[in-house]
């Protein structure tokens, strides 16, 4: 366990080295030059050129990226060229917002898709479960930018059950939140549903029944838990999708989260702040595969880490 | 103009600003964004300012000021008894180290160039010298800068931000943290900054101009989208709408009786306009430049962004001194571009690219050029990329044919014509990484243009100005531009906010004048 | 043929293929099916103040706020859509599969860095991804279809792979190798037909991915460039005004639904049918 | 030993029909039975006759598609198939309780198998924790397992499947139902653990007095359990009697068949070699025993290493088979028997350098230590393999005759034309229709496509064949046929075999020489007749003892001796086995005397 525990964590710092080597690649080909912006439209050549210098700009490439790297394992994900602060604390303040929403819309995703999921699969082939399986294939279809302008119109605008946008009180973050796991309610209760469907084949449900278990029974106590697997192995997997999924939410909605950060950032070709995000992004990402593939043996005693 | 106050302000209160961006950084010496420019103002002092509401030059943290006879030394008596923020008076050596610190390379401000003209410069900015020889301490209330050549903006210049005086010991204690950090002179001081969120400004109790400022706090919430936060201000809950009025939403809310009386209009410093790379084909010739600007309807793209800018014919805008009244451009003539473009040899059009920035409206405003200039033949593709990149591709001299100046437009730091000159339409402007994007450079208009900012006799202003205007013009008969509009401000402002409409419209306070806005006494 | 009939037996599918088939019908005759050009801001179009006209007899879904006829841009978008989607799906297919497949089946140290590197794109998150390679090769039709296939290619890779290690841990490809058979030839015989309907699946499927994708980087800006109508861009050019002319997201809106909705529709019918021990799985 | 007390359940004109796209297809038709306290009734019959669609109607828990259409089942004077569903649930596992057939898949694998136990005495008995946890432990003791009380904590993948089954019959047990249902509960075991299970089951019937129906194809078993036998063939019960008439004199034309085909240990004690079957179209050879062996393998070794830790380095290590050695000659048919995880497939997939292994193996001439696939396919001419799941060796997107082409277009034999004729000649050789070729393999039957395997194993001439469990997935009648194929093909062509099978039975009936696995090594080879009358090993000893005789006069009574558990082959890294000695017992029988560790 511990010796797999520390594995995964070697594999996950391999790869977010990987990702910050290939986005700091991305980035450098970026036509765009950090040091002109920087100088602003009055500047000299020498500014130009001495910002550049300041900067490691004139550096060869794989020092400029030895020198971030060396800064990146002590924490230091440098200064916003824009913005001037330290990225870490750009990104540490944006984090909290973006973590509540994403963790309400984990959770609104898992209450609804779960639950569509677990009554689609107890009416199969009836009218509930169809329905149902009509609703989860539009939220898979709809992206979330015009879900996230109808929610807006619709409750919003129209009815004025909640607020336009902005970040503040519970109010504020039911519409996110929904935006965010409307998609994900359409794949959990997809998922939940074929999970369902395999589990409730089984011969352990079988054996359930023959012991006189009541259908609810059979389905929560024993088929549930079982069906959960292979989901909660997807909510590791979600956490990537969230990331995608907040750049466009947070500029629908306006909220101050890192999704906004990274959209302001890519605008403005804020280098620094793009690489953070990136690479904070994809920790969350890692840490979720992680977290979920460290979970799953507390649900299914049958896995066993090694 | 002079701004006349109907009342006697009320002081006190605390007024909420919103803002959709986040504010980036508050260092006068590198702050350049139209956000932060009026916070910094108002948290920091120069030698110089403008008189509020007004583009009327008025001596600040100087007393007073006497030029040479040569017009290359300035020599400014400060006032006394004026204190930083940390309770330290204000010197002569917090000035002179201030634009020390701006011209420093290690402080990559972006402001460095304007302070060219001073002795020194070069030494100091490319990092030969560590002090800047043209100013001088005389004592602890003189001033002494002496410059290399006369600038008749200097003055201007001395008002910019990038000259507003910081005390040493806190740039040095926050080092680059110091613009989130700010230590100025100003009305107001830093309360609080919650990145991400909102930053507070607080009353400068020892601030040295009676009766300013009028507020107690100013709290700037950031985050807000401008349709939001449009609506916290008719329902009451904020003061004023930093983005300004939603353009979706402008016909409604000029409409509505709701907003009445809670929207200013006034004249900006900004001209939208499309430049043509006369360094590439088929740009080099002025007939198909000329023929450019006259396929633009710029009526059209005036109501397309409803009606909220007024159609230009030269690159200065109406409120800056220079501008040509009489003056009438190339006029609107699809058919006599045609012709134009059939002299030139390119009666069957041409191909090209249009770059734009991609945040809206930019590109709409960017296809109804393109239809245009497909009715003579042009078919212009559009480009829309991340302003970074646009201005990228502007400093290369073969990339952009043709921008649209949107998004990036040029605002002036300071309202005198030689700012719309220099950078962006003279042959300093035009060399790789430089705003002229249109790379047009004429040297003999640069020599005028030299000439007439060496003018610095008070006494000669009006013959200066005639002067900026004939070299305009003179640009405008070559057309490396096409003007298309100068944009208007609208501010909306609750109704609870006092104060001259002047002052919501301030000419280089944007969206207002913080220091002179105050909340009725009976709300 | 026989899977058609299967598709045509199902409700959902077959009310996919309607929603498909009249897409495509749209994006081949646009030209025949309407009145003004996409592309043509029209007088008329606009307000006397510059406002955006509402749906009416004469402009159907109304004009955008250029003044452009909607009708005929959401058709033309259709064409948008439906290259990019099966360009760049079919381009990540492809990808995913040789990398899925080679990883799958060499093994050893190829397929171990193959499936390291889709790791590592894994972790990417994928939209700012493909925002910064948008800003890289400044957008064009092509481009962001190529920006697509790098972003999406990965999902298909993770999935042949398994896949293929599955059918090589299979007794029939142990029993071919036990005939003599070669890598190559089991590779070609055995292991590919298996995964032929996996990729059909994922063809379809992708696409309905692949038109979000499309739609959200346009959404964002950094998509097909104007004035291509995409229904995205679309979507980006009018957000701000969704309340006060609401038409012109909606409309853009429901057709990216609709042409999703129906990809999802048939490819989850097709999986069905292709692979029955996959049924109703996501 | 028949306890016969009131009959509990009465089933009477029990019919089913499923839904088909065509329409309602009978699957029962008219089935009558009863059973009394104390009595075991078996339902016998081939795959597919409706024995599970039986029980599963009387337990109300059919599969969707599948409805009853008429009849009745009375338990306790209730019918059954009239009860509400609601009423329904009071009954299953209370009064009538069920069996499966997979002890590895019948047990819920997130729940401890304390909390299975106890739910159904929770549900029905309304017990508290404290009292269903007891009644729990008593019943897990009454099974006979072993450490009962941290079983309870143990979840289902941490036991064996012999154990598992215990939990199951516990589990069914624990309400004292009136009826227990048992559905093959034994064929998924190996049979010493069989052998155990069906005794305990005897036991418990006696003690709890319950009626058990227990269904079964194995007709070994039912000779062994009944006391009552129902035959079932498609959907009708074809003959019904107490156990002893019907093995005696079986009445129906398809009960004698059946029990004619199947296998009888024992039934060749007093001959050398395998039975002669049916009429062979050649003249049956005599077996070559003499002559250079076609296979010869010296001190085989096959070992897995089991990759774990930081580095993904060995940790430990499977010790599949270690150091056997044996012979094939010509026409020779060496059975492998053993039982589940002893290493027989390894063996046999080691021949054809399918895993890695150490040691020395000769095939027909050709070395074959560490060639890789391409040198290894001339060898391949002369090996070849049968596996035990036909369907799954068989891709199933080709057609039969490609399948049985691709040898020959492999290794060259045959071009054009030519193949054709060689596969319609393949195709009529082993008893199928040439013109089936363009079918696929799903469209066949089990039997079939076995033969399907055998035809592309002989169609590159080969002169040895592994056959891995290939006939253990079939029906007797079946089985008997492939059987008789198989031998038919060794007297014609001269084919040396590699039979490995774990059911003795069959193994007696084929093979010229027997091997005896035990934990990946060889404990007793020799002659069959040899080491099936005369076992010197122990554990060969067990191993026969525990065949169920299909015989109701020679049932073998108690059988709890018959205990353990086989040990796990995963060892230590630095693990080095202890190789068994084998001692000359004459004619070429060897036996080991020690027990392998
Ligand atoms: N769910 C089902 N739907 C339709 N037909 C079924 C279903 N289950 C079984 N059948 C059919 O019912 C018949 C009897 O099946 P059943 O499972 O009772 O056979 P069995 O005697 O138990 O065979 P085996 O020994 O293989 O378990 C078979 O012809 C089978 O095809
Ligand atoms: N590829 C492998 N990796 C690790 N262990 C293996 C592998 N193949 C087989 N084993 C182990 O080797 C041992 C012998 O397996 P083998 O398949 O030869 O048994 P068997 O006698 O054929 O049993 P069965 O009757 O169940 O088929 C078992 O413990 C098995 O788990
Ligand atoms: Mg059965
Ligand atoms: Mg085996």
């Amino acid at each position: 366990m511990v010796a797999y525990l520390i594995r995964r964590l070697v594999q996950a710092v391999l790869i977010l080295i990987g990702v910050s080597f290939v986005t700091f690649v991305l980035l450098y080909l970026v036509p765009a030059d950090p040091a002109r912006q920087i100088a602003g439209r009055s500047a000299t050549a020498a500014t130009v050129e001495s910002i550049r210098e300041q900067l490691g700009l004139n550096l060869p490439f794989y020092e400029q990226y030895w020198r971030y790297f060396v800064n990146l394992i002590q924490g230091d994900f440098g200064r916003s060229y824009i913005q001037k602060s330290q990225v870490g604390e750009l990104i540490a303040a944006r984090l909290p917002p973006t973590l509540l929403l994403m963790a309400a819309a984990i959770c609104a995703e898992l209450v609804f898709g779960l639950t569509m999921g677990v009554i689609a699969a107890a009416n199969r082939r009836r009218i509930g479960d169809n329905l149902l399986m009509i609703v989860s294939f539009v939220g898979v279809s709809a992206p979330q930018f015009v879900v996230g302008i109808l929610l807006l119109y619709l409750f919003a605008v129209k009815l004025g059950w909640f607020p336009i946008g902005g970040y503040g009180t519970a109010a504020h973050i039911v519409l996110p939140a929904l935006s965010l796991g409307f998609l994900g309610a359409g794949w959990y209760s997809r998922m939940m549903r074929s999970s369902m469907l395999d589990v409730l084949e089984q011969d352990y449900v079988r054996t359930a029944r023959a012991k006189g278990a009541g259908r609810w029974r059979v389905i929560v106590a024993h088929a549930v838990p079982n069906a959960l697997l292979p989901v909660i192995a997807m909510i590791g997997i979600d956490i990537g999708l969230f990331m995608s999924g907040i750049v466009v939410v947070e500029s629908v909605f306006g909220w101050p989260g890192i999704g906004q950060l990274a959209w302001q950032a890519i605008q403005r070709v804020d280098i620094p702040v793009i690489m953070g995000v990136t690479v904070v992004s994809a920790t969350a990402i890692v840490l979720g595969n992680l977290l979920a593939d460290l979970v799953a043996p507390f649900i299914d005693p049958r896995i066993k880490l090694r | 103009a002079t701004v006349s106050w109907a009342e006697e302000p009320h002081m006190g209160g605390t007024m909420t600003v919103t803002y959709k961006d986040d504010v980036s950084t508050l260092d006068p010496a590198i702050g350049y964004d139209w956000q932060n420019w009026s916070m910094i103002k108002s948290l920091f002092d120069g030698l110089m300012d403008y008189r509020p509401g007004t583009t009327e030059l008025v001596p600040d943290l100087a007393e007073g000021y006497e030029i040479s006879g040569d017009g290359k030394t300035y020599t400014f008596t400060l006032r006394q008894g004026v204190k930083f923020h940390n309770g330290r008076e204000m010197t002569a050596d917090d000035v002179k180290y201030s634009l020390e610190r701006v011209i420093d390379p290690k402080t990559q401000s972006p402001g460095a160039g304007f302070f060219g003209a001073i002795e020194g410069f070069e030494a100091l900015n490319s990092g030969e010298a560590d002090t800047l020889s043209g100013v001088e301490a005389v004592d602890d209330y003189t001033v002494r800068i002496t410059l290399s050549r006369p600038d008749a903006t200097f003055l201007h210049v001395m008002a910019l931000n990038f000259a507003h005086v910081v005390p040493k010991e806190a740039v040095e204690e926050w080092g680059q943290d110091f613009g989130k950090h700010p230590v100025g002179t100003g009305a107001y001081s830093m309360e609080e900054w919650t990145l991400g969120q909102r930053v507070v400004f607080a009353r400068n109790e020892d601030y040295y101009k009676e009766g300013v400022p009028r507020l107690d706090k100013i709290v700037f919430e950031v985050g807000q989208e401008p349709i939001v936060a449009l609506l916290r201000l008719e329902r009451g809950e904020t003061d004023i709408a930093g983005d300004g009025i939603p353009p979706a939403k402008f016909l409604q809310v000029t409409k509505d009786p709701k907003y009445e009386g809670m929207i200013v209009e006034g004249d900006q410093l900004h001209t939208g306009y499309v430049t043509m790379n006369v360094a590439m084909k088929p740009f080099d010739d002025v007939r198909v430049r000329k023929a450019v600007n006259m396929a633009i309807n710029k009526d059209r793209i005036v109501r397309i962004i409803n009606g909220r800018a007024a159609p230009a014919n030269q690159p200065l805008p109406p409120l800056m001194p220079g501008y040509a009244e009489d003056y009438e451009g190339i006029p609107y003539d699809p058919d006599g571009a045609k012709a134009l473009l059939a002299e030139a040899g390119y009666g069957d059009g041409f191909e090209t690219e249009l770059f734009v920035a991609n945040t809206d409206p930019q590109p709409r405003i960017a296809q109804a050029i393109q239809q245009d200039l497909a009715q003579i033949g042009i078919k212009a593709q559009i480009k829309a990329l991340a302003q970074a990149n646009v201005i990228a591709a502007g400093g290369e001299k073969d990339q952009a044919p043709m921008i649209w100046s949107g998004g990036m437009a040029w605002i002036a730091d300071f309202p005198d014509p030689s700012n719309f000159y220099g950078p962006i339409l003279g042959c300093g402007g035009a060399v790789p990484g430089g705003w002229n994007w249109s790379w047009y450079c004429n040297e003999e208009l640069d020599k005028r243009a030299v000439a007439a900012d060496a003018m610095v006799d008070t006494a000669k202003q009006d013959e200066r100005i005639a002067e900026w205007r004939d070299i305009f013009v003179a640009i405008q008969e070559e057309a490396p531009w096409a003007p298309i509009f100068n944009e208007k401000r609208y501010t909306i402002r609750s109704k609870r906010l006092g104060g001259p409409d002047a002052i919501f419209v301030d000419p280089v306070h944007i969206p207002v004048h913080y220091d002179y806005v105050y909340i009725k006494e009976d709300q | 043929m026989a899977i058609l009939r299967q598709l045509a037996r199902r409700k959902l599918a077959l009310f996919g293929l309607a929603v498909i088939a009249v897409v495509v019908g749209a994006a081949f005759a646009a030209p025949w099916i309407v009145a003004y050009s996409p592309n043509e801001q029209l007088f008329d179009g606009l307000t006397l103040e510059g406002a955006p006209l509402p749906p009416d007899g004469r402009f159907w879904f109304g004009t955008d706020l250029l003044g452009r006829d909607l009708f005929s841009r959401i058709v033309y978008g259709a064409r948008t859509s439906l290259i990019i989607g099966i360009v760049a799906n079919g381009a990540a297919v492809l990808i995913g599969a040789v990398v899925g497949v080679t990883a799958g089946f060499l093994r050893g140290f190829v397929g171990a860095a193959l499936m390291r590197f889709t790791d590592l794109m894994m972790a990417f998150p994928a939209l700012l991804l493909a925002i910064v390679l948008a800003a890289i090769f400044s957008p064009s039709l092509w481009i962001v279809a190529l920006v697509i296939a790098m972003v999406n290619w990965v999902q298909v890779a993770r999935v042949i792979y398994t896949e293929t290690t599955s059918i090589t841990e299979r007794d029939f490809v142990t029993a071919e190798r036990s005939l003599g058979a070669t890598p190559p030839r089991i590779l070609m015989r055995h292991v590919l037909p298996h995964l032929v309907s996996t990729m059909v699946v994922w063809g379809t499927l992708g696409i309905a991915t692949t038109v979000l994708l499309e739609a959200t980087l346009s959404y964002l800006g950094v998509g097909v460039q104007p004035p291509t109508p995409s229904w995205g861009n679309i979507i980006f050019e009018n957000q701000t005004y969704f309340a006060t002319a609401p038409w012109l997201v909606f409309v853009p809106g429901i057709a990216i639904v609709m042409l999703a909705l129906a990809f999802n529709l048939v490819g989850d019918a097709l999986r069905d049918i292709l692979d029955p021990t996959q049924k109703g799985r996501f | 030993m028949t306890a016969s007390g009131d009959i509990v359940l009465d089933v009477r004109g029990l019919s089913a029909e499923a839904r088909s796209e065509e329409g309602g297809k009978v699957i029962l038709d008219d089935v009558s039975f009863s059973v009394r306290a104390g009595e075991t009734l078996c339902i016998a019959g081939e795959s597919g006759s409706g024995k599970s669609i039986t029980s599963l109607s009387l337990m109300r828990l059919l599969p969707g598609s599948v409805r009853v259409t008429g009849g009745e089942a009375l338990l306790a004077g209730r019918d059954l198939l009239a009860l509400s569903e609601r009423e329904m649930r009071r009954v299953r596992g209370d009064e009538i309780a069920m069996i499966f057939q997979e002890p590895m898949t019948s047990l819920n694998p997130v729940m401890t198998v304390g909390r299975q136990l106890t739910e159904a005495l929770r549900m029905h008995r309304d017990m508290p924790a404290r009292a269903a946890r007891a009644r729990a432990l008593e019943m897990l003791e009454a099974v006979r397992l072993s450490e009962p009380s941290r079983r309870l904590a143990q979840y289902p993948h941490e036991l064996s499947g012999g154990m598992r089954q215990r939990v199951m019959i516990a589990m069914a047990l624990s309400c004292n139902p009136k009826v227990l249902i048992a559905d093959e509960p034994t064929t998924a075991l190996d049979v010493t653990v069989q052998a155990q299970i069906l005794s305990l089951m005897n036991d418990l019937k006696s003690e709890f007095g319950t009626a058990v129906v227990l269904i079964t194809h194995d007709m070994g078993v039912v000779a062994e359990m009944a006391d009552h036998v129902l035959v079932m063939n498609r959907g009708r019960v074809v003959e019904t009697g107490d156990v002893f008439s019907i093995f005696s004199e079986p009445r129906d034309p398809y009960t004698r068949g059946l029990l004619a085909a199947v296998p009888r240990l024992g039934s060749l004690a007093d001959r050398d070699g395998p039975r002669v079957r049916g009429a062979p179209r050649a003249t049956p050879p005599a077996p070559a025993p003499e002559g250079a062996p076609v296979v010869s393998v010296r001190d085989l070794t096959v070992r897995f290493d089991i990759h774990g830790g930081l580095l993904q380095r060995p940790i430990r290590r499977v010790h599949a088979v270690e150091g056997i050695s044996f012979d094939i000659r010509p026409g020779e048919t060496l059975s492998l028997v053993g039982e589940s995880g002893c290493g027989k497939s390894t063996t046999g997939k080691a021949l054809l350098n399918l895993v890695p292994w150490s040691g020395a193996v000769e095939i027909a001439g050709h070395r074959t230590a560490g060639l890789d696939d391409r040198a290894m396919r001339p060898v391949r001419r002369d090996i070849q393999m049968i596996f035990q799941d036909p369907f799954a060796s068989l891709d199933p997107r080709m057609t039969v005759g490609d399948l049985v082409a691709e040898p020959l277009v492999i290794h060259d034999l045959a071009r054009g034309a030519e193949i054709d004729e060689r596969v319609a000649w393949l195709f009529e050789r082993v008893g199928l229709e040439p013109q089936h070729r363009t079918r696929h393999p799903h469209e066949f039957s089990g039997g079939q496509r076995q033969r399907i395997c055998i035809a592309r194993a002989l169609s590159v001439g080969p002169k040895v064949i592994v056959a891995d469990e290939s006939v253990s997935a079939l029906d007797v009648s079946v089985q008997a046929q492939v059987l008789e194929l198989m031998q038919e093909l060794q007297a014609e062509l001269g084919i040396a075999y590699l039979f490995i099978s774990h059911d003795m039975a069959v193994v007696e009936e084929v093979s010229h020489r027997v091997a005896v696995m035990y934990f990946g090594q060889i404990v007793e080879i020799g002659p069959r007749r040899a080491v099936f009358t005369d076992p010197c090993h122990a554990y060969t000893q067990r191993l026969l003892e525990a065949v169920p005789i299909a015989d109701p006069r020679r049932r073998r009574g108690d059988l709890s001796s018959l205990s353990g558990e086989v040990p796990t082959p995963i060892r230590p890294l630095d693990f080095s086995p202890h190789h068994v000695t084998l001692n000359d017992r004459g004619g070429g029988h060897f036996a080991a005397d020690a027990m392998p560790s």
